[in-house]
């Protein structure tokens, strides 16, 4: 049977170059003194790879200008890229292998709340902080009352999310009606929905009717038809950007009317693209940033020339992160995981792309949101908000 | 016939050598906690490959729901450790039982479809077991599971892993392999030389979806959170591909196969830009070189110099 | 009771097409009869009935006084009907030895976890159909190529593996489909002699279906000849030989 | 008279509702249809279930999105452009990759159309990255209704290009030479090159007609939720597996009949149950389907010839 000699052999030599390869790549690449190691844990293929790639160009660009401008303390910071496949079970191997091979010092991302969860045990354990620049669900910072030491975030958190565009409703739209249609494979937008529920029932309002989609939705019609024999005051949709243009397109031509709120998901030029400027017309979302503030245009034009387009609130939220990131490293001053940790921490009044972060105990920052309006394709800044706390 | 029990002796003696100098390895963390994760990772694709093998390879049944198998293990595992506080081994056993006992209902209507009729009916189930844990709040649906007490330890997953091996190897060795053998081979003859063949295809599809829960429980307890997302049809082509590159109907092949194809995957980690493209080329060439696989039919218990290690005695699928 | 088998106006309809119509035959034990007949007379779908492959339409088949209609393919085999086929169905891939081993499955008893934790009844039965496997392939000159591939055998070899095959399942009654299918005369002659003997050494009942009139001739006691799906004549070679009816099948009427 | 008296009580509302979701139904049963008749081609004729035949659904959407935006052209032109260029990368797939594997074991070739599948997917999201392309609003305000039912434009667009394609097909396949020679090759290659036909040249149109129609369901996607990424064509590209499987592997009719079938099941279960049971249920259909007819609506259950 010659064929199962040959198999033998090119599976033992397949096997043996690769345990080599294995043991030797296993001891990795030593820190060199005058480099500062940072691990980006994104999605860069599965079927989140856009909320990914959107987020590291945003990350990539601020470690860029960081570099440009000396380093920190004469230090480059160079940034170490594994894909987590969009998968939790991925984020942690790629979570693993930054920080046991590449000897990272901070790990940035992943863009997705569940992803984030699931590697805050690797780097709690191996005491390496993690910054999570898009993951705006409570639990990735908190756990049953407990905050999680490493694990810190770059932007705000659904709860005043929800409550501001809750008390929008109410008070500014003055609804008495709503229904939600929330996506259900992502938690962000559970947990949205959940906590817009909560308080515009308490601020009087009655939510008539809950629908859920998926992710990579292309049809809502039959949905949206449903939903439309609610007519309710308003449509609150908290989801990413490429269902909402399709949602509020298809909401349009069956007819229904009523304004539709939204969240930072909806933050991206795509949405108009997608749904067309006329459909977006009487619609509202909450966001970080408002790209017409003066204080943001530094950001926009350098993303613009770098990338070549407009950045989105994932590009917005990854810079935010890198910037966060230097100001811990140089104040922590050495590239020791523990000693960024407590940096971090002690994060105050930093100015960063979209505004200024102040570190909360609760390792969520203190960051002001802005509602803003779709008119005619424009993006008009309805009102801003600083967060009680 | 005694050479059977002295090969299961030396099989044995190896393994043992072989766990205690990979226990050595990590303990002494010459390999670093990424590569002791893939060394798991590995072990639980080894079970899944040769149960799969079981169904596909050595009965013959083209079977794409092995994804669907591992969530229920994976989940039933989680639900009893983290909600219940079961003891890790308690959770395995129902996570397998519980696959298994789908196998068995998802077997008996199945098994009358023919070759890809059967492979789309099967791809059909995974997903819609997917689909259904998705929208189950109590298991956390879309978002994952969260909270998993880290149980998985090398020991758990190796001896698992050889119990599995044995299993599998002793079975299709015996009177109840050759009737699966038989069916892959020509069912009609197989059926008229006596042979049951819908409780032997029901039986094997039983069996591998078992040992697909189990290697689930074992899946789970390595990460703090899982999620449907790990369990598509795109997962399953993954054990497939590890069970054709080693060769269908041959143990050792699965094992090969599921290291190289889970070592390729790792050790393209450090280039997440072009993994999956270089991931697909090696996929074609490779079918492109060994269309039988790497082992095809054979087992290297009697290849070259392993046949005298292992005496004449054995029957080729030993 | 000799009787072995009985069957009692049994058809087979297709749509319409009466493949084989009031097929009754009765054969009693140690008698090896003949069936005759042109392509497409209905000798296999006939075969394929006996053996639960095809539900008959109408009619019973009692075998040792029980009735088998309605029985899967393997029930019947256990109940002790055995057959080969007309285009050879072997396990290609297994090895000779293997083949022959599977008939044995259904007289093994060990169970699952007997075979899989090698306890208990496993090694003894094992020994056992290894033996007899052996014995059975010298039987029919294969035993030097028993680890041999199925599908690597020539022609002849192939042929006589199937027979070994169904005389592993300890069968009462042998069906035999066209054995001497393709095979030159020096072959169909040792045929003969292996069908007469195999007989004699396992106390067979034996039906065989074939085109070849000297091997018929040669060794059947009776011979049902089957035209379009009925039966036109019986009796014993000589009979059938000046049997008007037969000739006119054969070789066409004036 | 049970039945009348039902007609009357069900309210006008939920008819016109069910009627609205039977228009969303058809044109995605239309476009599984296109793609479903792609596989069943390909699968007819060389056994193959192209799992790669999604992702050529996905370029032939890029190709048609580059035409529009880039080459400023409008829709047919562009479809014309993406239908031609798509086929021959069919063609180039089936020469490359699956021809060398002619007589291979068709379990290996399956992997290999896997591999090609993921080397499609992932060679286009490294030049195209990874985000969402959005294609310029077409026909989007041009909408009949018909009985309070809206129809829009683009649904139009759907519905008519689907049915040219059909005719056309039909005529390609009963009337030519070359549809004749497909239709022998898909019974029995080896005959059909007994009488003369060049197996691999029929093979190779076989995959571009079929590359070809996937192409311009990927730009009619494209068009429709305005919309596409790298990875958009594995979950429709199943779809059409699954409507080629429901109709009877190997049966162009079949392909139209289960595409259609699956789109209205979809749109009725995600609009009267949920949409978050849309994809088990098209699969529950399919199992149902198989248990009762093993080999597809139209395939005859063809017992093995003892």
């Amino acid at each position: 049977m010659n064929f199962g000699k040959k198999g033998l052999k090119l599976a033992s030599v397949l096997m043996g170059t690769m345990l080599m390869g294995g043991v030797l790549a296993g001891c990795g690449s030593q820190a060199d003194s005058n480099e500062i190691k940072v691990g980006a844990n994104f999605e860069m293929t599965g079927n989140v790879a856009n909320y990914g790639a959107a987020t590291l160009d945003g990350l990539k660009l601020a470690i860029d200008e960081i570099n440009d401008a000396g380093g920190v303390d004469g230090k480059k910071i160079t940034l170490v890229t594994a894909d987590n496949k969009s998968e939790a079970s991925e984020a942690v191997n790629a979570a693993t292998k930054l920080i046991s091979d590449d000897k990272v010092s901070v790990l940035v991302g992943p863009a997705v709340t569940a992803n984030v969860i699931a590697e805050s045990q690797v780097a709690t354990d191996n005491k390496v902080p993690i910054i999570a620049p898009d993951a705006t669900s409570p639990d990735v910072t908190v756990e049953n009352g407990k905050v999680k030491p490493f694990v810190f975030r770059s932007c705000f958190i659904d709860p005043q999310q929800g409550t501001v565009m809750a008390k929008f409703a109410s008070e500014n739209l003055k609804a008495k009606t709503a229904v939600i249609y929330v996506d259900n494979s992502t938690d962000y937008s559970k947990s949205l929905g959940k906590v817009f529920k909560e308080k515009f029932e308490a601020a009087g309002g009655k939510v008539l009717m809950e629908e859920a989609f998926l992710a990579k939705d292309q049809d809502f019609k039959a949905t949206l038809t449903k939903l439309k024999t609610a007519n309710a005051d308003v449509i609150f949709v908290p989801a990413y950007y490429e269902e909402v243009g399709k949602i509020v397109k298809q909401a349009r031509e069956l007819g229904i009317t009523a304004p539709i709120l939204g969240t930072d998901g909806w933050d991206d030029s795509k949405v108009t693209d997608i749904a067309g400027a006329e459909a977006l017309n009487n619609t509202y979302f909450s966001t970080h940033y408002s790209d017409k503030d003066e204080s943001v245009k530094p950001f926009v034009e350098a993303f613009q020339k770098k990338y070549g387009h407009m950045p989105n609130v994932f590009a917005a939220l990854g810079y935010d992160a890198g910037k966060m990131l230097a100001d811990a490293i140089k104040r922590a001053g050495s590239a020791d995981p523990e000693k960024i940790q407590k940096a971090l921490e002690e994060t105050k009044d930093l100015k960063v792309g979209t505004g200024t972060i102040t570190m909360d105990k609760n390792h969520n920052p203190i960051k002001q949101a802005v509602i803003l309006q779709n008119k005619d394709g424009d993006r008009v800044m309805v009102a801003k908000i600083m967060p009680e706390e | 016939m005694k050479y059977l029990r002295k090969n299961d002796c030396i099989m044995l003696a190896f393994s043992v050598v072989l766990f205690a100098v990979l226990q050595v390895l990590i303990t002494e963390r010459v390999l670093s906690s990424f590569w002791q994760l893939n060394l798991l990772i590995i072990g639980i694709n080894i079970i899944l490959a040769a149960s799969l093998n079981l169904i596909n390879g050595y009965t013959g049944q083209f079977s794409l729901g092995h994804a669907g198998f591992m969530a229920v293990g994976a989940y039933v595992g989680v639900v009893l450790t983290a909600n219940f506080h079961m003891p890790f081994a308690v959770a395995l056993i129902a996570g397998g039982i519980a696959a298994g006992f789908l196998g068995f209902l998802v077997g008996i209507p199945t098994l009358r479809l023919r070759g890809d009729y059967l492979a789309i009916a099967t791809l059909g189930l995974g997903e819609i077991i997917r689909i259904v844990i998705m929208n189950i709040q109590y298991v956390g649906g879309a978002a994952g599971f969260k909270g998993i007490p880290h149980h998985t330890t090398f020991a758990w997953v190796f001896f698992i892993m050889l119990f599995t091996l044995f299993f599998i190897k002793n079975f299709v060795n015996s009177n109840h392999g050759r009737a699966c053998l038989a069916i892959r081979e020509n069912e009609i003859a197989a059926e008229s030389m006596g042979v049951n063949t819908t409780k032997y295809k029901v039986m094997a599809f039983t069996i591998g979806a078992a040992f697909a829960g189990v290697a689930g429980g074992l899946f789970a307890h390595c990460f703090y959170l899982i999620s449907p997302a790990s369990f598509t049809f795109m997962q399953t082509f993954n054990y497939l591909i590890m069970v054709v590159m080693g060769g269908l109907g041959s143990i050792t092949g699965s094992i090969a196969g599921a290291f190289v194809v889970t070592f390729i995957s790792a050790a393209l980690a450090s280039w997440p830009e072009f993994r999956m493209i270089i991931y697909a080329i090696a996929l074609i060439l490779l079918m492109f070189y060994r269309p039988q696989g790497l082992f095809g039919y054979m087992e290297i218990t009697n290849m070259g110099i392993f046949r005298r290690i292992f005496k004449k005695g054995e029957t080729p699928h030993e | 009771m000799s009787e072995l088998l009985r069957t009692e106006n049994v058809s087979e309809v297709f749509g319409g097409l009466k493949a084989v119509t009031d097929f009754n035959i009765h054969l009693d034990r140690g008698e090896l009869v003949g069936l005759i007949g042109p392509n497409g007379a209905g000798k296999t779908t006939a075969f394929n009935m006996l053996t639960g492959v095809y539900q008959p339409t109408t009619g019973t088949i009692t075998f040792e006084g029980e009735s088998i209609v309605g029985l899967k393919p393997y029930q019947v085999t256990q109940r002790g009907i055995a057959r080969t086929f007309q285009n050879i169905r072997l396990f290609s891939e297994l090895t000779v030895l293997e083949n022959v081993k599977i008939a044995f499955h259904y007289h093994v008893k060990y169970g699952i976890l007997e075979s899989v934790f090698r306890i208990g009844r496993y090694f003894k039965e094992e020994e056992a159909i290894e033996k007899e496997a052996h014995s059975l392939l010298k039987i029919f000159h294969l035993d030097d190529k028993a680890d041999e591939v199925a599908k690597n055998l020539p022609y002849g070899a192939q042929r006589r593996l199937e027979i070994a095959r169904a005389l592993a399942a300890k069968p009462k009654l042998l069906l035999l489909d066209e054995p001497a299918a393709g095979m030159n005369p020096q072959e169909t002659k040792e045929l003969m002699d292996m069908i007469r003997w195999i007989r004699q050494e396992f106390g067979l009942t034996i039906l065989l279906i074939e085109h070849d009139m000297s091997l018929v001739m040669g060794i059947c006691e009776r011979i049902y000849v089957l035209e379009y799906g009925e039966i036109i004549a019986q009796g014993t070679p000589d009979e059938i030989k000046k049997n008007p009816e037969v000739i006119r099948a054969y070789l066409g009427g004036e | 008279m049970r039945p009348l008296t039902i007609w009357k009580e069900l309210s006008m509302e939920v008819w016109h509702q069910v009627l609205q979701q039977l228009i969303n139904g058809i044109s995605l049963g239309s476009i599984y249809a296109l793609i479903a008749l792609g596989y069943t081609m390909i699968y007819g004729i060389i056994k193959l279930i192209n799992f790669a035949h999604g992702d050529i659904y996905m370029v032939g959407a890029y190709i048609g999105f580059f035409a529009i935006t880039q080459a400023h052209l409008s829709v047919v032109p562009a479809l014309l452009i993406s239908l031609v260029v798509t086929g021959f990368l069919g063609m180039l797939v089936e020469r490359l990759a699956y021809k060398p594997l002619r007589h291979a074991p068709r379990i290996s070739v399956l992997i290999t159309a896997i591999g090609v599948s993921f080397f499609l997917e992932y060679t286009t999201m490294y030049f195209v990255s990874p985000t969402p392309r959005t294609f310029p609003a077409m026909f989007g305000d041009v909408a009949v209704t018909v009985g309070g039912i809206v129809i829009n434009g683009q649904q139009m667009l759907i519905l008519g290009i689907t049915a040219v394609l059909m005719v056309i097909l039909t005529y390609i396949v009963q009337k030519t030479k070359t549809g004749k020679a497909m239709r022998a090759a898909s019974f029995d290659t080896e005959t059909a090159e007994l009488m003369g036909i060049n197996s691999d040249r029929i093979i190779s149109i076989t995959f571009g007609i079929g590359s070809a129609l996937a192409a311009v369901a990927g730009v009619l996607v494209g068009i429709y939720y305005n919309s596409i990424d790298p990875l958009m064509g594995i979950m429709p590209g199943l779809k059409a597996f699954v409507a080629a499987v429901l109709g009877g592997i190997g049966i162009l009719p079949g392909a139209v009949v289960g595409g259609l079938i699956l789109g209205v099941v979809e749109a009725l279960v995600s609009g009267f149950i949920s949409s978050t049971f849309r994809d088990a249920a098209a699969f529950a259909i399919l199992i149902l389907v198989l248990l009762v007819r093993p080999a597809g609506i139209f395939g005859k259950n063809t017992k093995e010839k003892v």
